[in-house]
């Protein structure tokens, strides 16, 4: 450390190497083990059942008490019951299995046109201006909206539930696909084209995996709005099955209320159901792009 | 960076894009007028049937027909009533539930589950339990709207860099003014990305709830023509539901486009 | 299975499209006793939506026939709609009574006095709507004069007790319920031809065997039914429908034809032109037709 | 005046968490007078930070008092800006330049009197010119410059800085140095900076203190015999910056020994 | 070998935005020989990105010719390897670090070989038990290893590097200087070395190119005349290093005349 010491431009001595991350994550260094991960995470879902569990409770105690201003609400306990007593009716589950295959049909539709259609768009600027316009003015139209004219072309069976369904879906997939595909980013694009690759190759091996994660978070939230789709178009449209026709037969019935509620919390429950799925998927293939979170 | 430039290429962008709507709207026309069929009329009687029906009362008779305000206007209002409600509880609950870890742990399970119900299938359970009146739809609006806001409320406020709301407190600036000037502003993007999405559900809550018990309203009318078999003016009214989504799109984009300058102007940075 | 040609050998496979109500019995009949499939068809049955909803999957093939209201057959046919009459299917009756209800503490004892008021109907333009216009135009009224809310069947007790309405349009089974619960009095009632079975002028031109197979079939179910209308409802409509034992023993049965009433039909359609839902006039005599 | 302007007392902090508790400061006890410029340096994970953020009042530790001025902080107390490490989450990006200095500003001062501290306060840094550009239209050297205008334009008695250089190049870092002397003379402002880079330390700074390992105590407070204004190239050839640069680099090495280059993995 | 490995003759680029268009590189020319490694100083903004992407075929110049070998390049060159100062974004998130290093030989290289080459840079970069981890586990400067490590197992005649150690802490940044003559050696790899801190360049090479601000033309070509192996405390200390250090800082502020605080803008 004498007068030759050159300026400041030098390594300077540092006392330590600190692990900041350059992207600014200011998390503690600590370790997180893996059982107290399991601590975490049970310590929430406690909480989770203790909120379900307040939720119910009071909804036995509006309905008991008819706290409500109109007086019909089944009692929590007395919906649970049916619905119980509905998952072991083969019948009611077939048309269950109904829905979700019709809900899965239009689904994969919507995924086959739009994930496709979204990578083309994605990268071609120009085609993407050409059928903005478009885009805009077909995707407010509301499929359920449309259930009627439906019927007409395609009947009450499958083919006019995926139709609805696939309707519905394949816009948010399109626009998270095209999303997916301008957020790959320029350096990224630069190191693969470095490496000597074509453009379709970059294309296939660069910009698609750095899509996956906005598609699938386009599959996570359609998924979902697929069930709802399927299930608003069976009531709608008075399908020859599945769980909305079934709740149609069942609100036209007098005293049907029960059952519709009892039919009604299934259907969420379905839709929770499909939703962890799609997690689990979106965790598997895109646990990357996720890594904050984990 | 040169405005003018930029704006110039926006305008060609939309006339290319425009261009091709039009395009496929001279297909339409001509695949129909060759096929007779009654429930396909041609762009071009949709249009005149349109114009006929809503807007053919001229300058002095203010533009709009008398129908406007029986097919149109009651949807709107409730529309944006609905809305109104949706978001006021979604951003609240969002930010409640993104600030506070433990009553995010008590009501996430809940709000997923009410979440997956299926909107249009609500409504025989929203009859029975809030009646047949404009309440039950626009709280079927708000029901069926409100969650997209709320998790992407949600979400984006769990992503507010603490950096942030240390800095503020560190400026020893009040509990309100970090809520309104730190947390919601950096939060700003994904809850607009949900109000957006609640609109477009928050329109097909609309339509459902309009299909029993009303008397007015778009989704009132699509039924009664619809059961009516008079096409031409289903058509109508579905165009008309076009309309309004793309122009609620448009108003929500050019507020957004307002609100988020920032966020716009940063991305075109990074990019 | 839709369109299904009749083939040779087996039965002809036809799909059905009815409400779980009263006014299906006879279809349940036949269908259990075996008279469809003694005429070589083969049904399926499938839940019915709104009239027009059913009448487009008629057009569409996705269904081949189906239980309607008169106003809505009648409303597709004057709009172009290849749709006709398979069968005829209910009528009102007193007994019946599917009509006009209020509170029983109600003013209102007759339509007239409905002027100003609510009325909640199953759906605007159907049986009970294009009566209650009549009734109000034949006392020199104007049917506009009241407001008419859409509201299902199941959910009107709940409306009329609420006040959100005066009277209400209710028809079996949702009737007896209400009456279970609610203290109601009829203000008067439909009589005539209500329902229908149609199907597509294609089906009919098509099949004109099973559409008259369908009919003899049915024939022989509304004779079971007359002979003994409790027995055959306590038995069937448990079976097919939610419905308990009780409730059906209880349930009032509608009238069901087996011959068109052409005339009554008329009196519907003249009564529509002038309520004011239906433009121009035809002849109910165009609806129906003698199939082999 | 008998009081020194911040004093600690015996501050002592444990992390309570899940895999147990982690005590971090244990036993720290200091007092930074009026004027002076104090740096902290220290190895990583020793609780700088931690040490910073109680001080600041963002944090309230498990034991011992820290006074302002004679009082007794309870919560942020006044007088006090801090400066984080990570500018890209300190400045706000929705908010222009001159918004984002006079954000703490707002409700407080008179409109007046804000536009003129925010001008001053820029131009002080260099920055007069920005006021009306976004945070991220500046380069990383820029955007710390402006969170240095932020908390001067707060007139803090005292001015915490954490790391604020850390993660900037070589050559804007000393840019940055400088400048935070020359605004230290300017608004003649009591500044307690941690670092965990020596030089850096014992270039700016009129004392260094020196923490332990985890759990901290204060190893060395040492004097740094030097004038100012400072120079980057005649400070560090100044024999008594060098002196006192390797006598604290000797301290820092005896409390915490072992290498760097293995304990590198993140996350 | 009549030809030097890369010819880079009267280089010239000219963007064209709507704003105008802008000449950064205005007559470029040098060559560079196997073996050599040769770093490009220049001001912020001068065009040293472009150049390397002129140069690595992933933007086609508007004029000029660049030869590889003695062959005109059109597009990507074979037998190129580029490294990029944004480690962050240039490796793939979605692959592990040995998927990552593997990646460009995919298709081209049999699998065998693929894996004992991958093995053998990451075992070249000190990063062999890392393979199994995605880069996003690692610190920064293990990073920069990897994109180090990938274009090592291309096994390229000439490697391109743009500033790839700017966005790493000083101590991180001299172990990587250390590492990356060590690899060259290793390897037997040409090296064109963009920076713009003086002495990394000095400290590396074995010739420091300087280029003035835009439009950019060469205004040096000096050579270093220190040994190889060098020694960040010892090879600084020469007074060979510390008088090409000064030369090359001359020659470029006589290039750029002004400070750089004025100049950072953006990014
Ligand atoms: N919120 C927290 N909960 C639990 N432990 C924490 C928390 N914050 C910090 N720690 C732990 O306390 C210790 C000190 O952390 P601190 O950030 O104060 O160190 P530092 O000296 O600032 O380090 P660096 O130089 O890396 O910034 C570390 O071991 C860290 O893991
Ligand atoms: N794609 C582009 N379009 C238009 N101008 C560009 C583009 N890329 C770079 N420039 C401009 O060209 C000039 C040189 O940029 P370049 O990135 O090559 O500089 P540099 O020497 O690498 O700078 P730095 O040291 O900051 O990395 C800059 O003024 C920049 O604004
Ligand atoms: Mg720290
Ligand atoms: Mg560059």
């Amino acid at each position: 450390m004498d007068s030759r010491q050159p300026v400041a431009l030098t390594a300077t001595e540092t006392v330590s190497v600190t692990p900041h991350a350059a992207d600014g994550n200011t998390r503690p260094p600590g370790r997180v083990l893996r059982s107290d991960r399991i601590i975490e995470r049970s310590i929430i879902a406690a909480r989770g059942v203790a909120g379900v569990l307040g939720f119910l409770a009071l909804w036995e105690v509006v309905a008991r008490y008819d706290l409500l201003p109109r007086d019909v609400l089944p009692a929590a306990s007395t919906t649970l019951a049916s619905s119980a007593a509905l998952l072991g009716d083969p019948a009611f589950l077939g048309q269950i299995g109904a829905t979700l295959w019709a809900a899965f049909v239009g689904f994969a539709l919507a995924v086959v046109i739009a994930v496709p259609a979204g990578l083309v768009l994605g990268l071609s600027d120009r085609l993407h201006a050409a059928t903005a316009t478009v885009v805009e003015l077909l995707r407010p139209l509301p499929p359920v909206g449309l259930v009627p004219l439906l019927v007409l072309v395609a009947g009450q069976g499958l083919e006019m539930k995926a139709v609805v369904v696939a309707l519905g879906c394949v816009w948010p997939l399109l626009v998270n696909t095209i999303h997916g595909v301008h957020s790959t980013d320029g350096t990224a694009w630069a190191t693969a084209r470095s490496f000597g690759w074509s453009q379709r190759t970059v294309a296939l091996r660069v910009v698609w995996p750095s899509a996956v994660p906005s598609v699938l978070t386009g599959v996570r939230i359609t998924a979902s709005v697929a069930l709802i789709l399927c299930v608003g178009a069976e009531f709608i449209g008075g399908s020859r099955d599945g769980l909305g026709s079934w709740l149609l037969q069942q609100s036209m019935l007098p005293g049907g209320i029960d059952t519709v509620c009892a039919g009604v919390v299934i259907a969420g429950a379905l839709g929770l159901l499909v939703n962890a799925a799609v997690t689990a998927l979106e965790r598997r293939f895109a646990g990357w792009a996720h890594r904050e979170d984990s | 960076m040169n405005t003018s430039v930029r704006s110039n290429e926006r305008v060609l962008r939309a006339a290319v894009g425009w261009g091709a709507a039009a395009l496929l709207l001279l297909v339409w026309q001509l695949a129909t007028a060759r096929s007779e069929s009654l429930f396909f009329p041609t762009p071009l009687q949709i249009f005149d049937d349109l114009r006929e029906r809503w807007f053919s009362d001229g300058l002095s008779g203010g533009i709009v027909t008398d129908a406007f305000f029986v097919d149109i206007t009651p949807s709107l209002e409730r529309l944006l009533i609905g809305l109104l409600i949706a978001w006021s509880i979604g951003i609240t609950l969002g930010v409640l539930l993104g600030r506070i870890p433990v009553v995010a742990h008590l009501v996430e399970p809940i709000l997923h589950f009410m979440r997956a119900l299926p909107g249009p299938v609500l409504l025989p359970l929203a009859l029975v339990l809030v009646g047949t009146g404009t309440t039950m739809r626009v709280s079927l609006i708000a029901f069926g709207a409100v969650w997209p806001i709320l998790f992407n409320t949600y979400s984006a406020v769990r992503r507010v860099p603490e950096g942030y709301v240390e800095t503020a407190r560190v400026a020893r600036v009040s509990w309100v003014r970090v809520l309104f000037q730190v947390i919601l502003p950096s939060a700003s993007t994904g809850i607009f990305a949900g109000i957006r999405i609640s609109t477009s559900l928050g329109i097909i809550l609309l339509i459902a709830s309009e299909l029993v018990a009303a008397s007015d309203g778009i989704g009132f009318g699509l039924t009664q023509a619809q059961r009516s078999f008079q096409f031409l003016p289903m058509w109508s009214f579905i165009v008309a539901l076009s309309l309004l989504g793309y122009l609620s799109n448009l108003v929500l984009t050019g507020i957004e486009a307002g609100v988020l300058r920032w966020h716009r102007l940063q991305m075109s940075v990074q990019d | 299975g839709d369109d299904a040609p009749a083939s040779a050998g087996g039965p002809t496979k036809v799909t059905l499209s009815i409400p779980p109500v009263g006014d299906s019995l006879p279809v349940y009949d036949a269908i259990a006793k075996g008279y469809f499939a003694a005429e070589g068809l083969e049904v399926e049955l499938r839940p019915a939506a709104n009239g027009a909803t059913t009448i487009n999957a008629l057009v569409s093939g996705s269904t081949d026939l189906a239980l309607v209201s008169y106003p809505s057959l009648i409303t597709a046919r004057s709009s172009g709609i290849p749709v006709t009459i398979a069968a005829p299917a209910i009528a009102g009756t007193e007994e019946y009574a599917s009509g006009l209800y209020v509170l029983a503490d109600s003013d209102i004892k007759e339509p007239a006095d409905m002027v100003g008021k609510k009325m909640a109907t199953p759906s605007l333009g159907s049986v009970g709507d294009v009566w209650f216009r009549g009734e109000l135009l034949q006392q020199g009224l104007d049917p506009a004069s009241v407001t008419y809310v859409e509201i299902p069947q199941a959910n009107m007790a709940a409306a009329l007790k609420a006040g959100d309405v005066d009277g209400i349009f209710q028809t079996e089974p949702t009737l007896s319920a209400t009456q279970a619960t609610l203290d109601i009095r009829l203000v008067g009632y439909q009589k005539g031809p209500q329902g229908l079975f149609a199907t597509s002028a294609k089906f009919l031109e098509d099949q004109p065997g099973a559409v008259a197979a369908f009919r003899a079939a049915l024939a022989k179910a509304v004779a079971d039914i007359e002979a003994d209308p409790r027995g055959v409802a306590t038995a069937m409509m448990p079976k097919y429908t939610k419905m308990t034992a009780e409730v059906a023993a209880k349930m009032r049965l509608p009238q069901y034809q087996v011959d068109y009433d052409a005339a009554g039909v008329q009196s519907v359609i003249d009564l529509m032109v002038k309520v004011g839902l239906l433009k121009t006039s035809f002849k109910a005599t165009d609806l129906y037709q003698d199939v082999k | 005046m008998s009081h020194a302007l911040l004093e600690v007392e015996d501050l002592r902090h444990t992390y309570r968490t899940r895999q147990g508790d982690q005590t971090v400061l244990d036993g720290i006890n200091f007092e930074v007078r009026r004027g002076e410029f104090a740096s902290i340096v220290g190895p990583s994970g020793c609780g700088k930070t931690t040490l910073l953020r109680t001080l600041s009042g963002l944090l309230r530790p498990t034991h011992g008092t820290i006074a302002l001025s004679g009082e007794v902080i309870t919560g942020v107390p006044r007088g006090l800006a801090m400066v984080f490490q990570d500018y890209r989450a300190s400045l706000f990006p929705w908010r222009r330049v001159g918004a984002n200095v006079e954000f703490p500003l707002l409700g407080r001062v008179a409109k007046a009197e804000r536009r003129s501290r925010t001008a001053e306060s820029l131009a002080a840094v260099g920055l007069a010119d920005a006021a009306d550009k976004y945070p991220w239209q500046l380069s990383g050297g820029m955007q710390q410059r402006v969170a240095i205008a932020r908390a001067l334009a707060m007139r803090p008695e005292l001015l915490l800085m954490d790391e604020p250089f850390a993660s900037v190049d070589a050559q804007t870092r000393s840019d940055l140095e400088d400048l935070l002397l020359r605004v230290r003379e300017q608004f003649d402002v009591t500044i307690l900076f941690v670092t965990h880079d020596v030089d850096e330390s014992v270039y700016l700074s009129t004392r260094v203190l020196s923490l332990s390992k985890a759990p901290t105590v204060m190893t060395a407070d040492v004097p740094v015999p030097l004038d100012f204004p400072r120079d980057q190239i005649r400070t560090r050839k100044n024999p008594s910056f060098v002196e006192t640069r390797s006598e604290v680099a000797r301290l820092i090495r005896e409390a915490s020994p072992g290498g760097l280059s293995t304990a590198e993995t993140s996350h």
